[in-house]
Formats: C-alpha cells, sequence, structure tokens
C-alpha cells in the first residue's frame, strides 16, 4: 500500500472524495484535489512521458512544479504538471510521448 | 493599479515573520505565494525545531507554520495563495498570476523571500522515475500522504538528507542506506545517530554510480571514490530499492531578485546566488529586501529572524517604524540570530572540521563517519555513565555530543537536572544533586531525540530505558520485542513495561523497556518482533 | 583581463569520457558530453551554452541543471564557479498559458 | 600575446562575427573585441529569427535578395552548426483597408525591384497556413523568405571565426578609437590598447558612442523591443510571419516552440535599468495580438519572455559604409531590427570592402553620410 493510512505524527491524511478518472483511457481512482501524480504514484503509475528525444522514460522528480518532468496530457492539454495540478473526477490523464499523446494499444 | 506598502514573494517561515512585524507596524501588506498551501517547508518539517524558547524550539515544523499563519491573519496580512508572480518590474511593479488571470501590483517596498531549489548531482540513470529529490519525498509523505517508495536510498548526509531519511521511515519506508560523497556526516550527529540506531548503514566517502531500471528504478550500485572522484574498484555495492533520494543541498531561488536588478554575487557559502545585502536584508535597490533562504541557505529559525529584521526595516524605510524602536528591535533579533549562529554547525564553520567541542572535548568520529557513538566515546560525553557506584534510580542519560543551538532540555526538566546554560550551543550537562523523577519531559523535549532515561537497577538483573518512538505501530505494555544498539544491531529481548503517550509529549510516545543490566548504556532503540520478521 | 575572456587561450583539446553519455539538462536532454564539446567549440559561459545547444531552455528554463551547467564549464576551463554569471533571470518565473498572460486588466491610455 | 592584427572588429554579435569568419577566410588577422561577458548577448540573440525580404527597403533588399540566393541555404554546412534554415515563405498580415494599402505599397516596390512577392486574399492565405484566424483578410506572400535559428548562426559563425583563428576578446569595452597620423590605428579598452590597420564598427546602438570619438556620427537611438517564447509545441507551420501593423511577427521553430515578437505601443518610450528588461505589460499584449491571428495557440505556455535593443535608424536602414574621413575605418551598425536575415550577406560583403576594397553587392546606397537635413 502506498497510501500512509496513519502516521506517528500527522495521523491519519485529510483527503477529499474519492472520485474516478481515466489514465490512458483506464478508470482509476484518486482523491479530487490531491495532485493528479499523487493519484497516480497511490494507482502504481511510475511513468507519466517519454521524452522527444532519446524516448527515455520521466516521472516525478521535484513534485513542486519546479522540474516540470512529470508533464503529462491533462484532457487534451500537454505539458500539465501533474505534481501541482489538483485531480478532478472525470479528468483524462494521458503519458505523453514528446509533446503529444503516447499511443496505448487496448 | 493595486497598491501595498508590501509585497511579500513567499509565504514561507522568512515571507510570513517579514510580513507580520510589517503589518503590526500598520502597513498595508499583500503576500504571495505559488503553492495551494502557504508556509514554504514548514508543512513538510514534522520534527521538532531546535534553537531555544524564542526561536520557538521543540515544536514540529508544522505547528510553528499554523501559528504564523494565525498571526498574519489577526494582523490583517493578505495572504494570496496559487499566486504565481511572473516577474518584478520597475517601480516595484509585480505581475501575479492569480487564478486565470495576470494581475499587476505596485508596492513602496517588496521582500522577496522565495525560498530555495534543491541541487541535483548526476549519475547514470538518475533521470530514471524512482529518483527524486528530498523534497519531492517530504511533499509526497507529509503533504499528500503517499509514500515515495518502499525501500528507499539516500544520497546526503546533511541535515535534510537526515531528516527525510528519518520522516521515511516514520512514512513506513524503509531506508536501506545512506549514502555521502563527503568523508564525514553533514549534518547533526543526533539526526544521523536516530537513524543509525534503526539499523540504517552510513556510507562516507561514496557516491551513486548507477540507478538500475528501464521504466523506474530497480535497484542502486554505489562505490567508494578516491581523492580524485574515481570509483576505487571492488568497493561497489548494490541495493534493490525502487526509490533514490537526492539530499545534496540547495541553492537560492533568486531569480525574482536578479530580474529585478539587484546586484547579485556568487557565495558558495550562502548557496550560490545571492543578492548583496544590508544586515536586514536590503538589496542594491533602495527599499527592496530579501530574506531568508533566497538571500543564503540556513535553517527555518535563522529564516524567521531574518524575515522579521527585514519586515521591521521595510517598516521603518516607509516611516512606520521610528529609527530608534527600529535599531532596539533589531538588536534584540541580532541577539537571537546570533545565538543561532554559534558552534560547530555555525554558518562560519562550513566546511571546517572540528575536532573538538567548545568545551574541549575530542568530536567522536564513529558518529561523524557512521552515524553513532561508540561505546568508548560515552565516557567522554555521558555524564554518569561510569558512575554505576552512584546510581540510585532513574536518570537522564544525554547523548548530545556536538555544540548545536539548542537548549529545551533545560527548561523541560522542573527539577532542574539538566543545564545547557546561557549559550545555547553548549552540551547539556546534569545535575548530579537533583532528584530525576523519571516524568519523560526532557525525553519529548529533545528535538534531536538524544535523551534517554536509564534505570540500572529497576529489577535485579535488569536495567529498564525509557526512549523516544515515533514509528506506528506503538508497542504495547508487555510485548516483547529486540533490543537495538546505537548502531542498530539486535542485543537481545526487550520487553516493553511502559508506553506513556501525554499530550505535553507531542507525538513523541516514550516506550520503557526492560533489558538485561549490562545493556543500560548499550541498547537505545526497541524493534518489534513482527518488523523484524518482515526483514 | 581576466581568464576566460581570451577565447582564443588553450584548453586543450576535447576528450571523450566515460561519463559523456549522462544527461545534465533534463528538459531538452542535452548530455554531459555535448557540453564539454560545446565549450572546446568556444562557448564559455552559461548564456553561450544554453543558445548554442538549448541547455536550461526547455520547460523548466534551468531551473534544475542551470548549476550543473556552470560547474561542468567551470571544470573545463580551469576556473572556479563563482567566476560564472548563471544564465539571464527572465519573466515569466513559471510557464504560463498566452491566454492567461494575456488576460490581465488593462488600462487604456 | 600579440595586440595588433590586421583588422579589429568592435562587437562580437553576428554582424561582428559572420564579417570576422569571411575575413579570416580569406587569410586576414582579426580581433573581435566583445564589450559584455557574452558572444551575440545584443540584438543577435534577441530577434525574431526573420530571414525575408519581403517588407524590406529597396536600399537594402538586394542585400537580402542575394544573401538569401547564396549564403543562407548552404550555412548550416558552412558552419558546422544547424542554424535552422527553413525556406517556406513569409506571410505579412492585414486586417484592415489601411493594413491593404500598406502591403501593397511595399508589395509593389519590392516586386520593381525584381522580388517574387505578391498580395493574397483571406482564403488563400488560409490555404497556406489554416491556423490563422478569419479576421485576416489579406496578406503579402513571398514564398522565397524565411526563418532560422539566430543564436544557432550567431555562435556558429563565432565559433568557425574562433576555429580560423580569430581571437575574441570579450568584456573588452571600446571606450575610444584613435587615429595615428590620419588614419585609424587604436581601439582603447580598459585593459589594453588594441592595434590595426582597419577597424569595423558593429557594436549596435553602442556604435554612435565609439564613433563619436573620432568625429563620426550615424543617426541612431535605441529602442527596446520585446519578444517572447512559448513551449515546445506540436509541428503547426513553417511559415516566417508578420504583420502590417508590425503588432506581432515570428514563427515555430525546429525545436516546437513559437518564437514572437511584438509591440503594445510604448516601446519608443519604454525605460530600463541600464540592461534592456521586459516591461510589465509587453508580453501580455504580445499574447493578446497572437491570439487574435492564432486562435489555436491560447492554451500554449510561455517560459520565457526578454527585451532587447535594437539601433534604430533616422532612415530605419542600416549604415554599412567605409568611412574615407578615417582612412581604415568601416561601419556596420544600425540595422533597426532587421539585422538578422542579412547578417551573412552583411558580413560577407564588409569583408570583401575591408579586404578587397570593393563589395559584390553595391552599398552605396548605406553610406554612413545619406543623412541631409529637410529641405
Amino acid at each position: 500500500m502506498k497510501r500512509i493510512s496513519d502516521h506517528p505524527i500527522l495521523g491519519e491524511p485529510e483527503k477529499g472524495q474519492l472520485v474516478s478518472f481515466f489514465m490512458d483511457g483506464k478508470p482509476m481512482e484518486g482523491f479530487a484535489g490531491e495532485p493528479i501524480a499523487v493519484a497516480l504514484k497511490a494507482a502504481g503509475v511510475m511513468v507519466h512521458r517519454y521524452t522527444h528525444k532519446a524516448h527515455e522514460p520521466r516521472g516525478i522528480f521535484c513534485a513542486i512544479g519546479r522540474c516540470t518532468d512529470c508533464v503529462m496530457i491533462v484532457d487534451g492539454v500537454p505539458n500539465i504538471r501533474t505534481c501541482i495540478t489538483p485531480l478532478v473526477s472525470g479528468m483524462r490523464v494521458q503519458t505523453q510521448d514528446g509533446v503529444t499523446a503516447l499511443e496505448v494499444s487496448e | 493599479m493595486k497598491r501595498y506598502d508590501l509585497i511579500v514573494v513567499g509565504a514561507g517561515p522568512a515571507g510570513l515573520s517579514a510580513a507580520i512585524e510589517a503589518a503590526r507596524c500598520g502597513m498595508k501588506v499583500a503576500v504571495f505565494d505559488e503553492n495551494a498551501k502557504p508556509g514554504g517547508q514548514l508543512f513538510k518539517q514534522i520534527h521538532k525545531f531546535f534553537g531555544s524558547k524564542e526561536h520557538q524550539a521543540k515544536i514540529r515544523g508544522y505547528k510553528i507554520g499554523e501559528t504564523l499563519l494565525a498571526e498574519a491573519d489577526e494582523a490583517g496580512v493578505e495572504v494570496f495563495l496559487n499566486a504565481t508572480v511572473a516577474g518584478i518590474y520597475l517601480d516595484k511593479e509585480v505581475l501575479v498570476q492569480i487564478g486565470e488571470a495576470m494581475t499587476h501590483f505596485k508596492a513602496d517596498t517588496i521582500i522577496i523571500s522565495t525560498g530555495a531549489a534543491e541541487n541535483m548531482v548526476t549519475f547514470d540513470g538518475w533521470t530514471l522515475p524512482g529518483v527524486i529529490g528530498a523534497g519531492a519525498a517530504q511533499t509526497m509523505m507529509n503533504l499528500h500522504g503517499i509514500k515515495p517508495g518502499q525501500r528507499v536510498l539516500m544520497l546526503g548526509s546533511g541535515n535534510v538528507g537526515l531528516v527525510v531519511s528519518f520522516q521515511l521511515m516514520q512514512a513506513g519506508c524503509e531506508v536501506v542506506a545512506l549514502v555521502d560523497a563527503a568523508p564525514r556526516i553533514g549534518g547533526y550527529g543526533v539526526h544521523a545517530a536516530k537513524i543509525a540506531r534503526c539499523g540504517v548503514p552510513f556510507y562516507l566517502s561514496h557516491t551513486i554510480t548507477k540507478a538500475d531500471g528501464t521504466d523506474c528504478v530497480t535497484g542502486v550500485t554505489i562505490a567508494e571514490f578516491d581523492e580524485h572522484f574515481a570509483p576505487i574498484p571492488g568497493t561497489q555495492k548494490h541495493f534493490d530499492v525502487d526509490t533514490i533520494c537526492l539530499a545534496v543541498g540547495l541553492s537560492p531561488m533568486s531569480q525574482l531578485l536578479k530580474m529585478a536588478g539587484c546586484t547579485m554575487v556568487d557565495d558558495p557559502k550562502r548557496g550560490g546566488q545571492v543578492p548583496l545585502v544590508s544586515e536586514n536584508g536590503e538589496t542594491s535597490i533602495p527599499g527592496l529586501f530579501a530574506a531568508g533562504d533566497v538571500s543564503g541557505i540556513e535553517e527555518a529559525s535563522s529564516a524567521m529572524i531574518g524575515g522579521r529584521m527585514s519586515g521591521l526595516a521595510a517598516a521603518a524605510y516607509l516611516g512606520f517604524l521610528s529609527e530608534s524602536d527600529k535599531e532596539k528591535r533589531l538588536a534584540d533579533l541580532e541577539v537571537a540570530l546570533n545565538s543561532l549562529h554559534q558552534g560547530m554547525f555555525a554558518p562560519g564553520s562550513k566546511g571546517k572540521t572540528v575536532a573538538k567541542t567548545d568545551e574541549g572535548i575530542a568530536v567522536s568520529q564513529s558518529l561523524l563517519k557512521k552515524g553513532y557513538l561508540e561505546d568508548t566515546d560515552l565516557e567522554r560525553f555521558v555524564h554518569r555513565s561510569n558512575q554505576t557506584d552512584k546510581n540510585s534510580g532513574i536518570h537522564p542519560v544525554i547523548e548530545c555530543t556536538q555544540n548545536i543551538p539548542c537548549n529545551p532540555c533545560q527548561d523541560a526538566c522542573t527539577k532542574g537536572c539538566i543545564k545547557v546554560g546561557k549559550t545555547i550551543t553548549a552540551l547539556p550537562q546534569i545535575d548530579d544533586a537533583s532528584s530525576c523523577t523519571g516524568c519523560g519531559m526532557c525525553i519529548a523535549a529533545c528535538s534531536g531525540q538524544a535523551i534517554f532515561l536509564v534505570d540500572e537497577d529497576y529489577a535485579p538483573g535488569f536495567a529498564s530505558i525509557t526512549l523516544p518512538y515515533e514509528f506506528l505501530p506503538l508497542p504495547q505494555k508487555g510485548e516483547q520485542g529486540t533490543a537495538l544498539s546505537r548502531s542498530g544491531q539486535p542485543l537481545g529481548i526487550a520487553e516493553i513495561i511502559d508506553v506513556r503517550n501525554a499530550k505535553a509529549f507531542d507525538h513523541t510516545p516514550l516506550v520503557t523497556i526492560k533489558v538485561p543490566a549490562g545493556q543500560a548504556m548499550t541498547a537505545r532503540f526497541y524493534q518489534p518482533t513482527t518488523q523484524a520478521m518482515e526483514q | 583581463m581576466k581568464s576566460i575572456n581570451d577565447r582564443s587561450r588553450n584548453i586543450g583539446s576535447f576528450v571523450s569520457q566515460l561519463d559523456d553519455t549522462i544527461i545534465i539538462c533534463r528538459c531538452e536532454e542535452i548530455t554531459k558530453g555535448e557540453i564539454r564539446q560545446a565549450i572546446h567549440d568556444g562557448m564559455f559561459t552559461v548564456n553561450e551554452i544554453r543558445r548554442y545547444l538549448r541547455a536550461g531552455m526547455g520547460l523548466c528554463q534551468g531551473q534544475t541543471c542551470g548549476k550543473l551547467v556552470k560547474y561542468l564549464i567551470a571544470r573545463e576551463l580551469g576556473v572556479i564557479p563563482d567566476q560564472l554569471d548563471p544564465a539571464t533571470s527572465r519573466s515569466p518565473m513559471r510557464p504560463v498559458e498566452m491566454k492567461v498572460l494575456g488576460n490581465e486588466e488593462v488600462t487604456h491610455v | 600575446m600579440s595586440k595588433h592584427s590586421d583588422v579589429i572588429i568592435i562587437g562580437g554579435g553576428i554582424i561582428g562575427n559572420a564579417t570576422a569568419y569571411y575575413l579570416a577566410k580569406k587569410g586576414v588577422s582579426v580581433t573581435v573585441l566583445e564589450a559584455s561577458k557574452d558572444i551575440g548577448i545584443g540584438g543577435s540573440s534577441r530577434n525574431g529569427g526573420g530571414v525575408r525580404q519581403s517588407g524590406r527597403d529597396t536600399r537594402e533588399l538586394p542585400l537580402a535578395m542575394w544573401g538569401i540566393k547564396n549564403l543562407w541555404p548552404g550555412l548550416s554546412e558552412e558552419l558546422g552548426v544547424d542554424v535552422e534554415y527553413t525556406q517556406k515563405g513569409n506571410l505579412r498580415l492585414g486586417k484592415t483597408e489601411a493594413h491593404q494599402k500598406i502591403l501593397q505599397g511595399l508589395t509593389d516596390k519590392a516586386v520593381a525591384c525584381g522580388l517574387d512577392v505578391r498580395m493574397i486574399n483571406g482564403d488563400e492565405i488560409r490555404a497556406i497556413n489554416p491556423y490563422l484566424s478569419d479576421e485576416v483578410t489579406c496578406a503579402s506572400w513571398c514564398p522565397t523568405d524565411g526563418h532560422a535559428n539566430p543564436l544557432t548562426a550567431t555562435l556558429g559563425y563565432y565559433k568557425k571565426a574562433r576555429e580560423l583563428g580569430v581571437r575574441f576578446i570579450t568584456e573588452a569595452p571600446c571606450f575610444e578609437l584613435r587615429k595615428i597620423k590620419g588614419a585609424i590605428r587604436q581601439v582603447v579598452t580598459p585593459d589594453a590598447i588594441y592595434e590595426a590597420d582597419k577597424v569595423l564598427v558593429a557594436a549596435g546602438f553602442d556604435s554612435r558612442k565609439i564613433l563619436a570619438t573620432v568625429g563620426i556620427d550615424v543617426p541612431m537611438m535605441p529602442l527596446k523591443m520585446e519578444c517572447l517564447v512559448t513551449e515546445a509545441e506540436p509541428p503547426m507551420f513553417l511559415q516566417m510571419l508578420g504583420t502590417a501593423d508590425a503588432d506581432f511577427y515570428g514563427h515555430q521553430s525546429k525545436h516546437g516552440s513559437f518564437v514572437f515578437g511584438g509591440s503594445s505601443g510604448f516601446e519608443h518610450l519604454n525605460k530600463d535599468n541600464g540592461t534592456p528588461i521586459s516591461s510589465s505589460i509587453g508580453a501580455s499584449c504580445t499574447c493578446r495580438g497572437i491570439i487574435k491571428y492564432f486562435p489555436a495557440l491560447v492554451d500554449a505556455k510561455i517560459v520565457r519572455a526578454w527585451a532587447g535593443w535594437l539601433d534604430d535608424c533616422a532612415d530605419h536602414v542600416p549604415v554599412i559604409s567605409p568611412v574615407e574621413e578615417v582612412p581604415g575605418l568601416y561601419i556596420a551598425c544600425a540595422f533597426s531590427g532587421h539585422g538578422f536575415g542579412i547578417a551573412p550577406a552583411v558580413g560577407y560583403n564588409v569583408a570583401e570592402m575591408i579586404a578587397d576594397g570593393h563589395s559584390t553587392i553595391d552599398l552605396s546606397a548605406l553610406r554612413y553620410d545619406r543623412f541631409k537635413p529637410k529641405q
């Protein structure tokens, strides 16, 4: 389990409503308002994008919106920093390949 | 144009402190922060702070953040969140993205307190998902309640690396090793000791040579380096990990100041590009100040004082505070700041090797290289450790051996057992004449978790040791587990004879274990049996 | 004259190293070898490396690699890093959509 | 090291670097003195990258046409650096009748000089670039125009010139030119006095101050302009764009970023703090301008905005000229914001002028002494 259910100092994390969203077409669940990257992490998604030149995987690196490594396509818009963009119910999140969506075989 | 007396950029410890002081002087103050939550790094700091009472010592960072916010609110400071400053222009104009729009603001004074950014190191595979900054780990676990990974290797033994390693364990992650290219541990020995006694090995003069994995990290190789930074053959070690955490220092995030046209200097002692500032943080542009890490990397306690100083200076600059009041109040703050700037971790001591404490005691080399005190170090440091003839029941053992600015233990003991004195970087002394009641307040007050209550003759052949235990699940009275040494080595069976979790301890439960009398000065941690089996 | 100002000074020829393939600029995927080669091509400043290779010109605008590039240049030129300026700071400090940047209150003159 | 060379070039921008390269190719020894710490820090690296002929004054048009025909196509290969030259045409856009009139005037003049440029209507425009909004009703279309990367082109010339032995000295601002026995001889900097038989002043707006030390004036003023660049976007179009109103210009780079210049209407009045800095209104204003032309770019993120000074000449046309009054002195400045596209041709021809005494293209219309008072 990736989520911390109880913490010795902080107790139980405060979370929003459990909502569903889509990751490369697949339904997933996360808490509304938490960063998209956190919901993905909880679901075990490590790769957020593949780089343009070398097609190398990238994921969360700085987690504070600075390094821009975790960018993905969110509701059709590329280069969205998922570590600081709150999750909204029904969001369509896609792995980014260069600056476009990664083609995912169903 | 919306105009304020003062615009503060960054709602971290420095920015909020500055805003509070300025607003209390009667200024109209706006604070902009790009994050959804204010407080900067404070809300990721779940450990108890060092310093003295005036520095809010023994209070956890996030609590200090809550206090600052309440104070800012009370003082009438307007805090704008999700408000990203795009740039600072001529005439102290600030362009801010708030929501889906840009808004222009002007101010007669500006304080930049944008904090710091993490440094990075490169190695083969450092771009793989699973390699993260230590700040990222803190953000994930302490703000968003998610583990960065299950098995983590930490690179960097400065205070950030040490503190985050401990936090990772608190969050339920396993820290497999702590690695640093330097030959000595950079952070406080007490932070290192907390980790070492959990069994985490330290590898100094080592660095990462490769992160393995195709789509994410699956392992890491480290190696010892010679003086030319070349790996020494045969010293490679491999760990199966899913996360590599980098804590290799911070750099001031000073771009806004540079854009504003402030004279900048590159000062390695302050972490990189910093503005040229006066004592109160005023830059080369009159009325524009810098406070906190952006003007030189330190810790939050200093940032809060620096923030307050620049807030007062800004108030005086605009006539909201008389020069004489300014001088007086700044002088007090100067004293508070200076008290933090003493001892072996003072900014002036950066990069120096300190061989002896201020008291003239040789520093433990084991602590610097392995993260824990050797038994042979104890005689020099631990009061009463060799006075078994005098033991008369429970008494504190303070394993605090470096001159760090901290004194809550002194205030915590109502019996006057513990003395630090006026200089808060002095090593605490135990007054034998005073009688310890075993209340445990000193343990809970010690930000370094370096105080233990020992009773050598708890029962015939057995000693009791009371230790801080900030982990879950909390052991239950009567259960049996393993006593661990300072280096995390199993010593034998330990029985839990008491668990106390008073509100006054502030989430530092005190666990008392019963161990054979011979382990009174060696057993320093407790491992539940279930955990030992899992490993 | 300060040491790096004479661009014809000899810094030796480019010799490839084992770790030249390591990425320095994560956004633009610029390697250590490319940066070292550029220094030997005469790019002696952080700004020049940016412009020549795009290192630090990607989405994060050099926030991650800025210091790394500076240290690489310093090492290759044999100077201390403090002698080198960082890249010029420019607005916006964070990437911002054109519709947002264009959406400001306008007071027409 | 010797302080003497055949030619000293003052200014390490693209004009200086290109001239240095073409001179070095001819075997001439050259020293380039650059005032700042960086090569190509001025207008050379702060422009929109246009390599166009259309919209130019007829006095500089021959230079532009010659450069596009003879130098730009092979430049990447010659310099060993990808200058990203893209020759896919230039659309100069209009929305109103007034715009139509401006564009028609420019087009007529260029056609008279032999340039393939013509006026097209809205449908034709959107056939070339389908992303343009319906507001755009007319444009001049020059298919042989294009764009390139000013950063790599400037530094490419520098790199190649350096390889050929040109000596570049940075942080060497010239504060005085000195004549010896009636001819130019010395260039004085804070750290050293450099000597040469010939001196080219190619220092942008600073040229005026430098030339004044030998009593020569070029009537120009620094004018601050602002540009911005987006994150990389999927490829959309390859043309260079401009407008009749000059409210924006730009292109999509090979890398995917859009580079746009724009205007807030205050450029001639903008202040700064000694370095060209963006105003608080420039980028926002440019964004609004662009969105009107390209609604599809609303979500593109701006990662960086910058400002630069251009050396705006009294008649908005460069001065490229020998100075007979000061034997050995040459001027190449006052490019008025459209120097990048002609820089290779300027470098080539100025190198000829300095080394051979004459140039392939007749530059007499760009002389320094052309400025006459009103009658």
